[in-house]
């Protein structure tokens, strides 16, 4: 349980002046579900491209899946070490059918399944697992906000990946929406993947992470259970609010 | 102050509002509420004048500002600001806000508005020389409100205040806006994805389900609706 | 003879600048690539030629008229035409300005015909010698009208509210239609003003180069060069990326036979783009 | 199925009797339409499937023709392994042009390889001893009859087009065209999918290029003569992405329905109106891009009826700003 599964030392990106990542040191445990919370622009999604290697490379610092170092690999073969995440901005393939979509993450991912109509046997049942089965057939330009998201969860499940990497799967979904993503996100957790969100959805993040990990202007601020980080000084003061800090703490 | 009647609008063949049907008087702040995808910014879109109904119409100041263009509109006080700013970000801050006032011709009165929005959000004067693709979220936002601000209008449409703010800075916001809507002559509509900000600040509120009015009423009875709390609060 | 060559290359510098700023400004602001800049330019020159044979004006003097003219072609070529695929696929774009531009090559040669034409002014045989350097007169004006052209345009860009809206939509369409810009005319405006830039740039040219239909082509294989030189939407950098190409061209005539200096001028254009995409002097782009 | 089959065995019919039937300068035509066919579905594999705007693809078109002019005159080659070499010489273009430009988006890569296609036309302009630069070179022409001649190039065209179309077909169903639809849509995002991007990239292209490569072999072989202007012409790809609007972007049987509707106006205009020839081809490629640049199939499969293509024109003609 608390093998280190992802790590980063000193991971930092800089754009000219601007520190976009700044000196994180970071560990994913496997097994669990890490959140990440911060303000817009405060490097989350930035740090979830360096770990892909999807935009120019880190400044400084190193990056290690299982134990080897994959800061200067590309994008594929990171996904072919089992690695695979979802877009903030959701990008299905235009043009192909939801089915088809998906069938893309079995065909390049771990398994490298040749045939494109094994592929898409494959992927139906994953298409079942995040509710999309009546839909596998339907291009995907026609299919709503709410489908788009689970598909694209889907897309990145038929990879097979151990280590799942989830950009704000949850953003603009309805509470009964966010509930059922929710509750798969748990169910993934469950099978032994791995699990990083990003969300700010705050009563989604607290509810399934069981460590929260907060950036603020670039830098780590705080490290810790839910409880934990809902009572942090510094994370109050940055990022939540006495406001929201009372509000919740009630609730709870 | 907006009538809007009988709206049915979409993007090319995908149909968003239907019939829809709201009333904004003068110096209110009214919320839009629902989840996503029910059309709330495609109505914000086109009251703005960014998206032509298929039939329907709208009144301004009594006034049927249907058919007009977006420049249009904004040069009649209807401003919007945008889900996720939009603002430019290789020119400078003050060249921002300047492009609020661009269908102004008042050119005395466009310097006083600057200062004035320089004393409300202090944070923006410190950096008006700076890119505003430097700038943080919070700032950025507030630069996007400042902008809208410069074009002096009547009606401020605000898409998404708070989306991926940290909630410290939505704080901030919610005050400042309180501040212009008490001192200035303005009528704000707005929607927001945090349904408890949204009618904070509001006093009146339009749920809108499927692209048509479900409910509305005022603030303090949609926030004790236990059916709103359900739905669109998860409580 | 060397140190000649690099006072002419200085010299023409200047118009290659014209002429990169016109095309970096369309592509940069539209993200359109005017394969059709060297007809504009084509066209400048001959409405010159024009001017000059009808009623003996001064090239230099032409200059605001061939301004006024191809402003006027190009906002409405992008107002009625070009509005309508702009948001299309680089090839669509693409596909579309070269159409443009045999179709204007075609419509030159029925009213010029195929001729080489060519203006003799009074004074282009001056010139200022300096030591063992001549300055001819007529390419000194020609380099001052350029540096003029270029200052302005610069000064339009970054203090003129349309200039300031210019850039605003470049950087972002839909803020731009946000505080109530009508995009498609300021579209159509940028297009005007890189086809006015042409239009200048062509009455430069007519009093050293020969007129032809021909023209276009090569013009705009230099409007390349230059743009990708000193990267998209900089006023200084294509200022800068113009004289390079100056001096690479005037300079390399000592070296080497003409022949090898297309080939060098495209594999220096090759390389720039895939190492230095950002132009020589630009910054790398803010994400 | 079933109608398809006889649809195209139809077709397939109907063009290999047109040897048979038509005269030569219908022949030569057919051919000339055809070979156009092949390039602009050639062009379709990394444009259109992987959606690379290759504006300098005449590279390969013109490597093929003179790798097969020089092998010929200089070499004493026969055609066959002539061509074989050209198509060789294309595919390691394709892979080391790709190793460099291919990293290169939108207006860049469209920019980059045109500048490739410049600089090695003006290499082989000054190549002068093995080429005979820019003044051309003259190929052993083909010995025969001329209803020989004709038959010969019209079916070797027709086979290559039936090869490529026969690739296309089989692409646009398995793994390597989910991966250039993929990078098509959205690099990054195939990227993290585990599609070794680079790679296929490449592969799209070396496709394209061995095509086009080939059909210069054999262009060069059946005019028996080249020169640089032609055979790198930069206007030959314009009009392949021409015909590749017209039918249909990323489709199998696009290009060659927009090669035959473009070629024949051109043909048409050609023999009508010489002197307005350009500025007509001019005209057809901005009025196409403005009414159909989703190709004149989409107008027609969009809608049922005939009232339906009128309202899709008319949409096309909306502004869309």
């Amino acid at each position: 349980m608390s093998e280190i599964i992802l790590e980063g030392r000193g991971v930092t990106r800089t754009f000219g002046d601007l520190q976009a990542v700044w000196e994180v040191d970071f560990q994913v445990k496997r097994g669990e579900i890490l959140g990440f919370i911060g303000p817009n622009g405060a490097g989350k999604t930035t740090l979830l491209h360096m770990i892909n290697n999807t935009r120019p490379p880190l400044t400084r610092g190193e990056i290690f899946f299982k134990g080897q170092r994959i800061d200067h690999l590309k994008p594929y073969q990171i996904a072919e070490l089992g690695v695979s995440r979802t877009f903030q901005i959701v990008k299905p393939f235009p043009g192909m059918t939801a089915l088809e979509n998906v069938s893309i993450g079995a065909l390049f991912g771990k398994d490298k399944i040749r045939n494109a109509h094994w592929a898409r046997e494959k992927t139906r049942s994953i298409l079942a697992k995040v509710n999309l089965s009546q839909r596998e057939n339907v291009p995907v330009e026609n299919l709503n906000i709410s489908e788009i998201k689970r598909l694209e969860l889907a897309r990145a499940l038929a990879m097979d990946p151990e280590l799942l990497l989830l950009d704000e799967v949850m953003a603009g979904l309805n509470p009964a929406e966010i509930e059922l993503i929710m509750e798969l996100i748990i169910q993934l957790n469950r099978e032994g993947r791995t699990i990083v969100v990003i969300e700010h959805v705050m009563k989604a993040i607290m509810g399934i992470s069981q460590r929260i990990m907060v950036m603020h202007h670039g830098e780590k601020i705080a490290v810790g259970t839910p409880e934990e980080i809902r009572n942090d000084e510094s994370v109050i003061s940055a990022y939540l609010g006495e406001r929201y800090a009372k509000m919740r703490g009630s609730d709870a | 102050m907006l009538k809007v009647e009988s709206l049915n609008a979409g993007y090319g063949d995908v149909q968003i509002l239907w019939n829809l049907s709201i009333d904004i008087e003068p110096g209110s702040i009214t919320a839009l509420i629902g989840s996503n995808g029910v059309g709330k910014t495609t109505l914000l879109r086109t009251i703005a004048g960014a998206i032509k109904p298929y039939s329907g119409s709208i009144f301004y100041k009594e006034e049927n500002i249907t058919r007009l263009s977006q420049p249009n509109r904004a040069g009649m006080g209807i401003m919007m600001v945008p889900e996720g700013r939009q603002l430019y970000s290789g020119l400078t801050v003050e060249d921002n806000l300047m492009m609020g006032a661009y269908t102004r011709r008042d050119k005395k009165k466009i310097k006083e508005d600057l200062e004035w929005v320089y004393t409300i959000l202090p944070r923006l004067k410190e950096r008006r020389k700076q890119l505003a693709g430097t700038l943080s979220g919070g700032e950025a936002q507030m630069c996007a409100v400042a902008r809208g601000l410069m074009a002096a209008p009547k009606l401020l449409l605000l898409d998404e205040l708070s989306l991926g703010l940290a909630p410290v800075i939505v704080d901030d916001l919610i005050k400042v806006l309180k501040g212009i809507h008490e001192s200035q002559d303005i009528t704000i509509l707005l929607v927001d994805q945090d349904v408890q900000i949204a009618l904070e600040l509001a006093s009146r509120g339009y749920v809108i389900v499927h692209g048509s009015v479900e409910m509305s009423g005022e603030s303090e009875k949609l926030l004790k609706n236990p059916d709103i709390r359900k739905a669109y609060m998860g409580i | 003879m060397l140190l000649q060559s690099i006072v002419n290359g200085i010299l023409f510098g200047a118009v290659y600048a014209t002429i990169g700023i016109g095309f970096s400004l369309v592509w940069g602001v539209m993200n359109i690539i005017n394969v059709a800049h060297g007809s504009f330019i084509m066209i400048g020159a001959y409405l010159s030629y024009t001017f000059y044979i009808a009623f003996g004006l001064d090239p230099f003097l032409s200059i605001p008229l061939n301004m006024a003219i191809l402003f006027a072609m190009g906002y409405l070529i992008q107002k009625f035409v070009l509005n309508r695929v702009v948001r299309g696929s680089v090839f669509i774009t693409l596909t579309f300005t070269f159409g443009l531009q045999i179709l204007i090559a075609n419509i030159c040669l029925l009213i010029w015909s195929a001729d080489y034409h060519s203006i003799k002014l009074s004074y282009s045989g001056a010139g200022i010698t300096i030591g063992s350097i001549v300055i001819p007169l007529v390419r000194l004006g020609i380099f001052i009208a350029a540096l003029v052209l270029t200052g302005l345009f610069y000064l339009f860009m970054r203090r003129t509210k349309i200039g300031i809206a210019i850039n605003a939509t470049a950087l972002n369409f839909e803020g731009a239609k946000t505080v109530g810009i009508d995009v498609g005319n300021i579209y159509a405006i940028t297009f005007g003003v890189s086809a006015a830039l042409a239009g200048a740039a062509g009455a430069l040219i007519s009093p050293i180069m020969s007129v032809n239909p021909f023209l276009g082509g090569p013009l705009v294989g230099k409007a390349f060069v230059i743009a990708i030189l000193g990267g998209l939407g900089s006023t200084i950098g294509a200022l800068a990326g113009g004289m390079v190409l100056g001096l690479v061209e005037t300079v390399g005539t000592v070296f080497m036979p003409s022949s090898f200096q297309e080939l060098i001028g495209f594999l220096v254009l090759v390389l720039v783009l895939v190492f230095r995409p950002q132009g020589l002097l630009g910054k790398k782009f803010y994400e | 199925m079933k109608r398809k089959i006889i649809i195209l065995g139809l077709l397939l019919l109907l063009f290999v009797s047109v040897p048979f039937a038509l005269s030569g300068f219908w022949v030569r035509l057919i051919t000339y339409i055809l070979m156009f066919s092949i390039l602009a579905s050639a062009l379709n594999i990394i444009s259109g499937f992987t959606g690379y705007a290759a504006f300098g693809n005449m590279v390969f078109f013109g490597l093929g023709a003179y790798t097969t002019a020089v092998l010929m005159s200089k070499g004493g080659f026969s055609f066959f392994p002539a061509l074989l070499l050209s198509a060789a010489v294309a595919v390691v273009t394709a892979v080391l042009l790709g190793m460099l430009l291919l990293r290169l988006k939108g207006h860049y890569f469209a920019l980059g390889t045109l500048g490739a296609a410049e600089a090695v036309k003006h290499i082989i302009e000054n190549l002068t001893e093995l080429t005979e630069g820019g003044q051309g070179i003259t190929v052993p022409p083909l010995r025969g009859s001329p209803a020989v001649v004709n038959g010969f190039f019209y079916f070797f065209m027709l086979l290559l087009l039936i090869a490529i179309l026969v690739v296309a077909w089989r692409i646009s169903k398995n793994r390597l065209g989910y991966a250039f639809k993929a990078i098509r849509a959205n690099e990054q995002a195939a990227g993290v999918m585990g599609i070794n991007t680079t790679r296929y990239k490449i592969i799209a292209w070396s496709l394209s290029a061995v095509f086009t490569g080939i059909t210069g072999s054999v262009y060069a072989y059946w005019f028996s003569y080249i020169d640089p202007p032609t055979v790198f012409d930069v206007m030959w790809v314009v009009k392949m992405f021409v015909m590749i609007l017209i039918g249909g972007a990323g489709t199998v049987f696009g290009p060659v329905i927009g090669a035959f509707i473009l070629e024949t106006i051109s043909e048409l205009v050609w023999s009508r109106f010489i002197n307005l020839h350009l500025g007509i081809l001019g005209m057809i490629i901005i009025m196409v891009v403005m009414f159909m640049p989703n190709g004149l199939i989409s107008l027609v499969t969009t809608g049922r009826g005939f009232r339906d293509i009128i309202k899709n024109l008319r949409r096309s003609t909306e502004s869309r700003l």
